[in-house]
């Protein structure tokens, strides 16, 4: 008969409409500035760099080494590397002194946030952050981070991607323990450097 | 149910059995796909296509892409040119001998057999060179699937296929003059340098 | 109106509001009025131009519901809307339309540059067809930074936006542009040149930071 | 189509040629009628995008139909030509934006083809997890642009956009981010699924019959719908295979092929799935050839996270930078949601391709638009053209 069908989607609607009073799986509006999602632990939306010790600017890990500057797909990247070394204020190039960037800045107008600068960075350095409620009317100031703008604590990644920031931490604590066994190795009673706080979340582990 | 892959030999074979007086030649391809292909003359290339696709045994009735590629002028420097010259007495000298290729665009065809289900056997032509000579005959009267990748062929490569419908432009306007897809062209200059600007400036 | 009233005095009819809101009694001024209404009631264009459209279109779906900020209706006539959102990216045979949809919204009109590539043509800037940024042709009011930005920057950019159009002045020097009358609504459109769309740019609206040689 | 049966002559023969359009319409017909010529687009909100079309009418009748394309031409294949070859999967997530992993998975597959690399069992399982996950999201939401080009404003769109989410939140998890997964490399996958994200997709995949059934009691019967989508849009068998119609439009019409079966790529070749098949190649047989592909794809989960071995996710000989395959060619090509993607690369030894060429099935699916839509009405060509499933990121690249 002629309005069959109709009659069972408009029955079909009415169960949603019903529906929507009594299941969450029906009405799934999420009020959002009041009531937010949880963001999974994988989420990325525009690179931030690391630094450890309270000195962001010191302690950045970051040794302009522009692995990520080359690799980036849309070459949003920017590094000026600095002429000088700073001492290994971070304490993960055991003790070493190390370049870093004079100027490092992404220009997140352009960035399609593809996380590729985080895969290739071999440091450990930079990795992704999940802020995304930027919106500016600020066309040229508000979206052309400065490293200042770039720079988060590592206790940051860690509390965004706590499985990941664990692991960087145990590679880094790794590396760090290999660097220092041959030296060790050659030099047997060379002094232990003050270990940072790295150590501690590897064993953690 | 997968066919078994036909060799890019025996198209040939095919073809030249066929098709009296069409010149085909095989383009080994050295990477580990072993994609070889056939590159058709313009004479027969029509005809020939006409046959691949209305082969019982072939039956290349899906032309699945087609695409325009620019080869630029090269220079093939062949070092191994071992040259005898009368020096007093006759010695053995190699010598780099540089010989120019000119560049020429190319016109790539991706067949495969919906009926018989195999493929891909690959055709290609190829043009005089970059400039005037660009003219290729249009397979779209074989396969409609090359209706719209000719004119974008023609659009972004500029070669000319005589013989299709539509030849206009389909990607760009048509005011447009380049052909953007050339190795050689060179984009507008962006009057400001933006991320120079901000780099300099933020 | 708030014309002609100081800073002080802004600060004292404030609390006065606020001490009489307490009792019942809600005052408001015109200006208010005028912007609640407006930034409560911004219809975007129907207009999506690449990626970034579909996260638009799933904003204004079940879970993020643009509805709940008064976006109700996307309008697919430019002349019923006040905003558009330049979702995606815009490429050189697409730019002229862009204009020509902004200069057939009536005033106040805004616009929203969603995504990296609506802002300065993201990861496709160096493409010869793209058009680096939607701001050289029409002016744009908030920008997302983002490839795509989520369902949810693009509510807190509409945000933005409200706040933007709630803090307007009707009168004075800093009153938005739609009051100005000497200011235009309309930009002229780009045309199609042989390699490059002509003009490039429009002078009067691109305002790009200065080289400065260091 | 069977070779038994096909008499060839009469196959070639039944493929129209493609129409020019050199000289212009007269303004009036044989009648004396106006003719009224019309621009859909770039600007249209059933054109999915910025397509337009310049439509001939006579009365309300098509008589002519001409696409027009470059609106969202943003250069990915120049692009890529000029980075790296590991620069350019971010990029092809924005080819078919709604399937970023299936392109994804075609590049990769390209690029392995070139560079001869191979791919762990873990990683091939994982790919065909994401890939008909990918499938689900994307035909689900075409049904729902396909019903809101129809007039049914809003609501099979809005419960598909719900069950999409739920996808979403899946890739997000999983990869990062909600539309742009950037999930596969070369030789394997980035990140490896977790226990939990498996029992999570399980779950989805149990839901998902359930809301196909709503789907399908909501729609499927609808007389409106019959009415509007019956006997609209044919196309031929010959013309599809002709016009290079691939994905639902072609076995809409009838024709078995499906580039899972056919070159049985990655694992499918272990999954038991039918292929749907239309009988008519109209717009009705396009809407339920994505809602049966749907109940197979809920298969192909169901047998491939069941099965899904131990085991690393990437190839140990592949690397992340400086992939410089040595000088050749490939063509490698998947089944996406939209049809057969291709990818055409060509190396130099150099580390850029030399040549990117994307096939993309939205595009060549356009080839019979216009012999679709002749002779129906204004209205028809927007149903048409919402069942053949375009996005634009791709048709223009």
């Amino acid at each position: 008969m002629l309005g069959i069908g109709i009659i069972q989607g408009l029955v079909e609607t009415a169960r949603n409409f019903f529906g929507s009073y009594t299941s969450k799986q029906r009405l799934t509006t999420v009020q959002f500035p009041d009531e937010r999602l949880i963001q999974p632990e994988a989420a990325r939306v525009f690179p931030f760099l690391v630094y450890d010790t309270d000195d962001w600017e010191k302690g950045l890990r970051c040794v302009a080494c522009k692995i990520c500057e080359v690799e980036c797909p849309p070459q949003c990247i920017s590094i000026t590397k600095s002429a000088d070394k700073k001492p290994d204020y971070s304490g993960i190039y055991s003790g070493k002194p190390q370049f870093y960037p004079e100027k490092f800045d992404i220009d997140v107008s352009v960035c399609m946030s593809c996380q590729i600068c985080v895969e290739v960075c071999p440091f450990e350095a930079i990795k992704m952050d999940n802020a995304f409620e930027l919106s500016t009317d600020d066309r040229f100031g508000g979206l052309m981070w400065d490293k200042q703008r770039l720079a988060m604590p590592n206790s940051h990644y860690q509390a965004i991607h706590p499985t990941d920031a664990a692991e960087s931490d145990a590679a880094l604590a790794e590396k760090k323990a290999k660097a220092e066994a041959k030296p060790a190795a050659a030099a047997a009673a060379a002094p232990a450097k003050p270990a940072p706080e790295k150590a501690g979340a590897a064993t953690e582990r | 149910m997968r066919a078994e892959p036909i060799t890019a030999e025996q198209v040939k074979a095919a073809i030249e059995a066929a098709v009296p007086g069409c010149r085909v030649q095989v383009l080994a391809n050295a990477s580990p796909s072993g994609q070889h292909s056939l590159i058709l003359d313009h004479e027969h290339a029509a005809e020939a296509a006409r046959f691949l696709r209305d082969d019982p045994t072939l039956r290349l009735d899906y032309c699945s892409n087609a695409t325009g590629v620019d080869w630029l002028d090269s220079e093939l420097s062949e070092k191994v040119k071992v040259k005898k010259l009368v020096d007093g007495a006759e010695t053995e000298v190699e010598e780099v001998r540089k010989t120019k290729v000119p560049g020429y665009l190319e016109a790539v065809y991706h067949l495969y057999s919906v009926e018989k289900k195999h493929g891909p056997v690959i055709v290609r032509m190829r043009t005089g060179d970059r400039k005037e000579d660009v003219h290729l005959p249009s397979l779209t009267g074989v396969w409609r699937s090359a209706e719209f990748q000719e004119r974008e062929i023609f659009d972004l490569y500029g070669v000319i296929f005589d013989g299709h419908p539509d030849l206009r432009r389909l990607l760009m306007w048509d005011e447009f003059k380049d052909y953007p897809m050339r190795k050689d062209y060179v984009p507008p200059a962006d009057d400001d340098d933006l991320v120079g600007a901000e780099r300099s400036g933020g | 109106m708030r014309a002609g009233l100081g800073g002080v005095m802004d600060e004292e009819l404030k609390n006065l509001k606020a001490e009489l809101s307490k009792h019942g009694v809600f005052t408001t001024t015109f200006e208010e009025l005028y912007n609640w209404g407006r930034k409560n009631s911004v219809w975007p264009l129907t207009f999506g131009l690449a990626c970034c459209a579909i996260e638009m279109i799933a904003t204004t779906m079940a879970r993020y519901d643009l509805a709940r900020f008064g976006a109700e209706v996307f309008r697919a006539s430019p002349r019923q809307a006040d905003l558009i959102i330049v979702s995606g990216t815009v490429t050189k045979k697409m730019a002229p339309q862009v204009v020509r949809l902004y200069n057939q919204m009536p005033e106040p009109k805004y616009v929203i540059a969603m995504g990296a590539c609506a802002i300065s043509g993201g990861p496709f800037r160096d493409g010869y067809n793209v058009l680096k940024g939607i701001d050289r042709y029409i002016p744009v009011d908030v920008h997302i930074p983002g490839c795509p930005p989520r369902p949810e920057a693009l509510i807190d950019a509409f945000m933005t936006l409200q706040k933007k159009i709630d803090a307007q002045q009707l009168t004075g020097e800093d009153r938005p542009r739609h009051l100005k009358e000497d200011l235009p609504s309309e930009f002229p459109v780009p045309e199609y040149g042989e390699h490059d769309l002509e003009p490039p740019n429009n002078a009067e609206v691109w305002n790009p930071l200065k080289v400065i040689q260091k | 189509m069977s070779p038994e049966t096909a008499n060839l002559e009469e196959i070639v023969a039944q493929v129209p040629p493609a129409r020019g359009v050199v000289e212009p319409l007269p303004p009036v017909n044989a009648e004396g009628e106006q003719l009224l010529e019309i621009s859909m687009g770039p600007h249209h909100p059933s054109t999915h995008g910025v397509f337009r079309m310049n439509v001939v009418l006579e009365g309300e009748q098509v008589v002519r139909l001409k696409p027009v394309f470059g609106y969202l031409h943003r250069n990915h294949e120049k692009i890529a030509e000029n980075a790296a070859y590991l620069a350019a999967i971010p990029y092809t997530d924005r080819l078919d934006y709604l399937c970023s992993m299936t392109n994804n998975w075609g590049y990769a597959l390209a690029v392995e083809k070139l560079a001869g690399i191979g791919v762990p069992e873990r990683a091939e399982y994982i790919r065909v997890i994401v890939a008909e996950l990918t499938r689900l999201q994307n035909h689900a939401s075409l049904i729902g642009f396909l019903m809101q080009d129809m007039g049914m404003s809003g609501t099979p769109l809005m419960y598909a956009f719900r069950e999409r989410e739920k996808i979403l939140d899946l890739f997000e998890s999983l990869s990062g981010a909600r539309m742009m997964c950037n999930y596969m490399r070369f030789g394997g996958v980035r990140v490896d699924t977790s226990a939990e994200w498996l029992r999570q997709v399980r779950e989805l995949n149990g839901e998902f019959p359930r809301f196909l059934d709503e789907f399908e009691s909501l729609l499927a019967g609808n007389e409106i719908l019959m009415g509007r989508a019956q006997g609209v849009g044919v196309l031929s068998p010959e013309l599809a295979v002709s016009s290079g119609a691939s994905g639902p439009m072609l076995r809409a019409s009838g024709v078995n092929y499906d580039v899972r079966k056919v070159d049985g790529y990655g694992v499918y070749d272990r999954f038991s799935f039918r292929v749907p098949l239309g009988d008519h190649g109209d717009v009705y047989d396009r809407y339920m050839m994505r809602v049966l592909e749907m109940r197979e794809s809920v298969k192909i989960l169901e047998q491939a996270v069941r099965d899904i071995p131990a085991g690393p996710i990437m190839d140990p000989k592949a690397r992340l930078r400086g992939l410089r395959p040595k000088a050749g060619e490939a063509y490698g090509r998947i089944e996406s949601p939209k049809g057969e993607l291709g990818f055409y690369l060509i190396s130099d030894g150099t580390g850029n391709p030399y040549r990117y060429r994307v096939r993309p099935p939205s595009l060549i699916n356009l080839t019979v638009l216009e012999d679709m839509c002749l002779g129906r009405g204004v209205a028809d060509v927007v149903v048409i053209l919402g069942s053949v499933d375009i996005v634009l990121g791709e048709v223009d690249r």
